[in-house]
């Protein structure tokens, strides 16, 4: 598209929220860096265990792009998962108390950092297994289509099914790329495309890399590049066509760009990149970029709604919330093996169903 | 703006899991309150299947079916025949040969709402399959805390059909059984094809229901009436007091013939058709061995860690001290499924080898 | 390519190929059409069993692109499989043997129809599961190159690797494109397009149908889409696209539009499509189209090569070599049980493999 | 132009299947002629896969390894560490995430005269690939007639990491060993490993190669000569004649525990590390029934048809009336895996449970 002659930049959808709303995001993105780096800490003294994946860098993506959907649209994702969880409405000290595994952790202490689901906030689960949410996201967009359709009890959704650009070498992505576009579901793939699949950068695990939409188009679906580090282009873009994909019921396949800051897990030595390419991306922060603009004087293209102060305030007012989440978890129980390894197993547990176990509820999900 | 975060950790009651939100379930009766297996209402296990599902269906909106050719070719099985007449395409949908998508689909819509029914067309096809039934069905509930479930039913031909050969021939019972969470049927006849299919759309966790091309075309009666055939309980099939065989779906065939067979020589053997795997009842089990002493398991998969083995333990572990002699089990040969019809009679369980290893057993106990 | 104007057409590279060649050709594709008849005949007497896919009207695909490949260049496909294993050079004696449950059969009688390997005429086999034999394929042409690089043994190789229309929605072809393309693995995927899968259209099942080339591009494949009715542009095609990719060892990607005249097994029905459309098809048949080419006149257009008695001649020679055949497979020998059930398990047989039988290796398989 | 077809059918003897073409296998030794056990070369048991890798790789160019990370990252779990250095970017291979795709292609690479080493980052991510490693590796020899076999190594990390959950737990012998056509090893320390791995490298048929993420940082001796230890052959971990513990794999340390304490109570507890499970050394099970006449089977998969379910009914099949009591086993629990430290350690055996099962079955029997 071809800039207009003049000084003034186009109007941009995001230019028509309000500043309380952009402020929100801005609470949002700094409330997943400092829970992040709580997080790593509680790590290092081993109160985490298993994977953990750190979400630091990325804040733009998940804030943006659930500004774009409703509240009841379903998102569902991979391991890579606090974030969204938190931009979803999660409490921190859900997603912390389960990672320290504990009872009133979001799913019980069962599932851990890859494991976060919110059913009340329409989380359906950070996943494990690389590439198989591809095909859960693409059923919960059926299961919406088919409720507005079929049932005639729902309206139009959308749902956002996010997975990182390893994730796209699977499979089960490409299949259910292809339903997606055959039966007309209206799910959005987002690929939060970081550059590296584990310590993969991604000319070496995907072919064409560079003309990832070709993914997307060449299943006849709706397929779009962002620049996923300024968080108001990603919800510009990404408002268009989730409002698009809910209209016409159609997917939709993104190539988000964007970096994380710390290593693919705890555990990463991170010798496939170099320092100067990290401090390159962070010097493009989104954080510091949103910060930016809400700072700046609307005479000088911001929104001046937030001061120096203000900002340090936010900020206390987040590291309290963090410190909160992580005290919450420290002082939380464990579940107790007695009552809760069998629980959770079966929806209607019955006789002989093994030949070592019995099975029962157990503890009601604290999030319920 | 610090929000407080106090849990409510009450421990529940209800019957069915809160993760699965309001769910009815049939009333189930004892054996001898089901409908009668005589009559004249003669159809087809395929039919009895069909029947199943439709009327399922009609009770319920939520409930589709989904597979390869299930909707305008009428099933590849002709299980499906005229239900896109009657429910439409948005509830009888055609898939692309993407069994891993639209399984793994699919759960994504159990998860939220939806009772889905997945023909496979072949449970050999649900390899491709494996990590979504295996790895997200059976553990949503238990890996999201119970915030979720997932009330979904796989079903398809499983076993060896007609020559079909050792990529087309799997019993996924003797890999896919070993994983918790899931439930498994494996019915021998239309009766309880048509009532095992009806319990397991009504129940509301995994359930993969495993079918045999080789019986679809079964003739029995079927009744009308609407009944549902709980979990876990075997169907004694012939009595007995000479051995316990102890069998499922298509096999249980193969021991009704050795049985007729043998009760020429005076030898009544006891046919158990156990019906569900999970749940396996062993107390019906138990409760022949303790007459019989002797109990033989017949079984069409490959023995090496199969749900025969499964068996010969839980039996080991219940009633070791009522066994005059070790059980015994008879499986399909340990080779890969041959195409050959002389190669495959020989690799399946059959009559012959039944009667074989009773007669051995009761030799050695007599 | 605009066509020049001139009365004569472009010289195409069939045309360099001597008249023997492409009488042989019309050859092997009557074999496969009068092969195919008596399958089907002795389908009907139950003489064969299993599922058995008829490859009737898709000749031109099988002679055409295995004439643009050398003989060691290794081909594997599905299990619509006869047409190939004849065009490859099988003996119809050891085709149909196989198909009958015979012990002489290419695979010992342990395989069937859909499983036609051939290994002195590098035939990697027919495969059951739908798409799996796509990595394969992608393994065989990867083993290529690495004895041409790695070990230095071998020349440059090709390997077609075969696979129907209904293929590409496997999740194992988008693997395999991706590795090919990533790794420079010379493979060329030929998606012999009838149009169906099963009775499925194709724009039923896959999105985008018409458009499939983009399927490879998108993987930065070279991509070309082949009419595949006429032999003589199956060839032209092919030739080159196998040139290069065996010089610049990379992938390939073929749409060839065939048609199947047959239903997809010996049990359908084919209510799916109309009687019209078959005899559309029946009326650009590839055999007819071949024969008319050589018939003709030189002056005419033709290469006058073969005269009508000399058909007729070919025609019944043809004839006694796939009733030898079936003779040569009725009265074959069974595999016995005794022996032939447990051989072909383990390369190397040991004690205690399993808990019910023991293994040997038995009868050397007759192509060997 | 009518060719006869004369097939020639005759036997064929030798020991290697002629479908493999040349193939050395190495010279194999009884288990007291291996180099010995004791030494000062303490490695990793990572390093140990690391030098039998190498050294195979060393020997015979066909071989090469693929897998996520292995190259440039140097191992996700630093196996292979160093490897890309001595054997460059066209043997030592990183994959993209598509299981299906490279273990597939590494099957048509072994059938075309190639030796693959396959490294699943872990063996629960095998799921996704199971149609190519149980449908056509195992069966290939058999499928095609004995014209293709396919010699080839999948490995990786196999069962319960630290608080991984439940998605990446697997413990996949209580699946794949159903099917006849492969071989599986599941080495319990550093030494076996080397051997093992060794073996299995230069075994022609497909060989599933389990390690354990809990053990790669295991130190023991290993001999830096060239040894092989042949499968089907298990060790005796330790003598005793009050019960048998059979195992394998990481549990095996949990029965060692075990029979450490019990020890102490005056129990002798016999050690089996069984190394292989396919081919399963029933005979060594057997001679140490004989001696003890009671048997735990320690297994870290599910219950359900699983491995321990295998074991006991062998165990039953060949020494049932040298039994003083029915073959007891200790599985992890039949739950999908928890994530929570204490919920897991609650779900797998160990020496608590297997020295609780041990006091009970002396106490019925004594
Ligand atoms: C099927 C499967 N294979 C391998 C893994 C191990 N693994 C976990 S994350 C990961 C890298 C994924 O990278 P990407 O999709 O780009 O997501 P990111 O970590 O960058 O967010 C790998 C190899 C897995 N979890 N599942
Ligand atoms: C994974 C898998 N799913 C389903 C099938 C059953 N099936 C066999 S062939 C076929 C249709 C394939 O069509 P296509 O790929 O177009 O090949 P064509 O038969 O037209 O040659 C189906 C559904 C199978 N063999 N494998
Ligand atoms: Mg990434
Ligand atoms: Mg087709």
């Amino acid at each position: 598209m071809a800039q207009a002659t003049t000084d003034k930049p186009a109007a941009r959808p995001s230019d028509a929220l309000s500043n309380e709303t952009l402020l929100k995001w801005l609470y949002d993105m700094q409330l997943i860096r400092d829970f992040e780096a709580r997080t790593m800490q509680a790590y290092q003294q081993a109160k985490i265990g298993g994977f953990c994946h750190i979400y630091s860098g990325q804040e733009a993506s998940a804030v943006g792009c659930t500004a774009a959907v409703e509240h009841k649209d379903p998102i569902v994702l991979a391991y890579r998962d606090h974030g969204h969880a938190l931009a979803r409405g999660m409490h921190p000290a859900a997603c912390m108390a389960e990672m320290f595994g504990k009872l009133a952790g979001c799913a019980k202490g069962k599932g851990g950092s890859m494991h976060m689901f919110d059913r009340p906030n329409y989380l359906f689960g950070g996943h494990g297994i690389v590439g198989a949410q591809t095909p859960l996201g693409t059923g919960l967009a059926f299961a919406e289509r088919y409720k507005w359709e079929v049932l005639e009890t729902g309206p139009k959704r959308v749902c956002l099914c996010f997975l990182g650009d390893g994730a796209i070498d699977q499979g089960a992505f490409h299949e259910a790329k292809n339903l997606a576009s055959l039966y007309g579901i209206p799910v959005i793939y987002v690929i939060e495309n970081n550059g590296y699949s584990m310590g993969t950068a991604i000319h070496r695990h995907t072919a064409n890399h560079d003309r990832l939409t070709m993914r997307g188009e060449a299943y006849g679906i709706k397929s779009i590049e962002i620049d996923g580090l300024d968080i108001r282009n990603v919800y510009d873009k990404m408002k268009v066509l989730v409002d698009e994909c809910r209209d016409l019921q159609r997917p939709g396949f993104v190539d988000l760009k964007t970096y994380r800051y710390q290593g693919h897990s705890m555990s990463d030595p991170q010798k496939y990149r170099t320092k100067e390419e990290v401090d390159e991306f962070k010097s493009q922060d989104s954080i510091a970029n949103l910060l930016d603009y809400l700072m700046r004087d609307e005479n000088d293209g911001g929104r001046g709604c937030i001061t120096e102060d203000e900002w340090k305030a936010m900020q206390k007012e987040i590291k309290e919330i963090v410190m909160d989440a992580l005290e919450f978890a420290e002082n939380a129980a464990d579940p107790d093996p007695e009552t809760e390894l069998t629980t959770d197993t079966y929806a209607y547990p019955m006789k002989n169903l093994s030949p070592s176990d019995t099975y029962s509820h157990g503890a009601k999900n604290p999030l319920l | 703006m610090t929000t407080a975060y106090t849990p409510d950790l009450s421990k529940i009651t209800s019957e069915i899991h809160p993760a699965i939100g309001h769910w009815e379930l049939p009333t189930f009766v004892a054996e001898h309150e089901l409908p009668s297996r005589d009559g004249d209402r003669v159809i087809q296990f395929r039919e009895a299947l069909r029947e199943a599902m439709s009327e399922e269906m009609r009770r319920d909106k939520t409930v589709f079916l989904i597979g390869e050719e299930v909707a305008e070719y009428n099933g590849a099985y002709k299980v499906s025949q005229g239900m896109l007449d009657e429910f439409g395409p948005k509830r009888i949908i055609d898939s692309p040969i993407s069994e891993n998508g639209f399984a793994g689909m699919c759960i994504g819509a159990a998860m939220n709402g939806l009772k889905p029914i997945v023909e496979f067309m072949s449970w050999s096809f649900s390899l491709v399959a494996a990590d979504p039934i295996l790895n997200n069905a059976p553990k949503m509930l238990y890996m999201s805390g119970g915030q979720w479930g997932c009330p979904i039913v796989f079903r398809g031909n499983d076993g060896a059909g007609g020559q079909l050969g050792s990529t087309h021939s799997w019993c996924v019972e003797g890999l896919y059984a070993n994983v918790p969470g899931l439930k498994m049927a494996i019915p021998s006849n239309p009766y309880d094809a048509k009532g095992l299919l009806k319990t397991a759309i009504r129940d509301p966790d995994p359930v993969f229901f495993l079918e045999s091309e080789r019986m679809l075309g079964d003739k029995a009666h079927v009744p009308e009436e609407e009944y549902y055939i709980p979990f876990g309980r075997a169907r004694k099939a012939r009595e007995g007091d000479a051995v316990t065989l102890v069998s499922w779906g298509r096999p249980v065939h193969f021991c009704m013939d050795a049985a007729e067979r043998l009760a020429e020589d005076g030898i009544e053997c006891e046919v158990l058709d156990m019906r569900t795997i999970r749940p396996l009842d062993i107390d019906s089990i138990i409760e022949s061995v303790q007459k019989t002493n002797r109990v033989v398991i017949v079984d069409q998969s490959w023995p090496f860690g199969g749900v025969s083995s499964e068996t010969m333990a839980q039996i080991c572990e219940t009633c070791f001290d009522w066994l005059d002699h070790q059980p015994v089990r008879v499986n399909t040969r340990d080779v890969p499924t041959p195409y050959a019809k002389g190669l495959e009679a020989a690799y399946l369980p059959n009559a012959d080898r039944i009667a074989e290893a009773v007669h051995k057993v009761i030799a050695a106990t007599t």
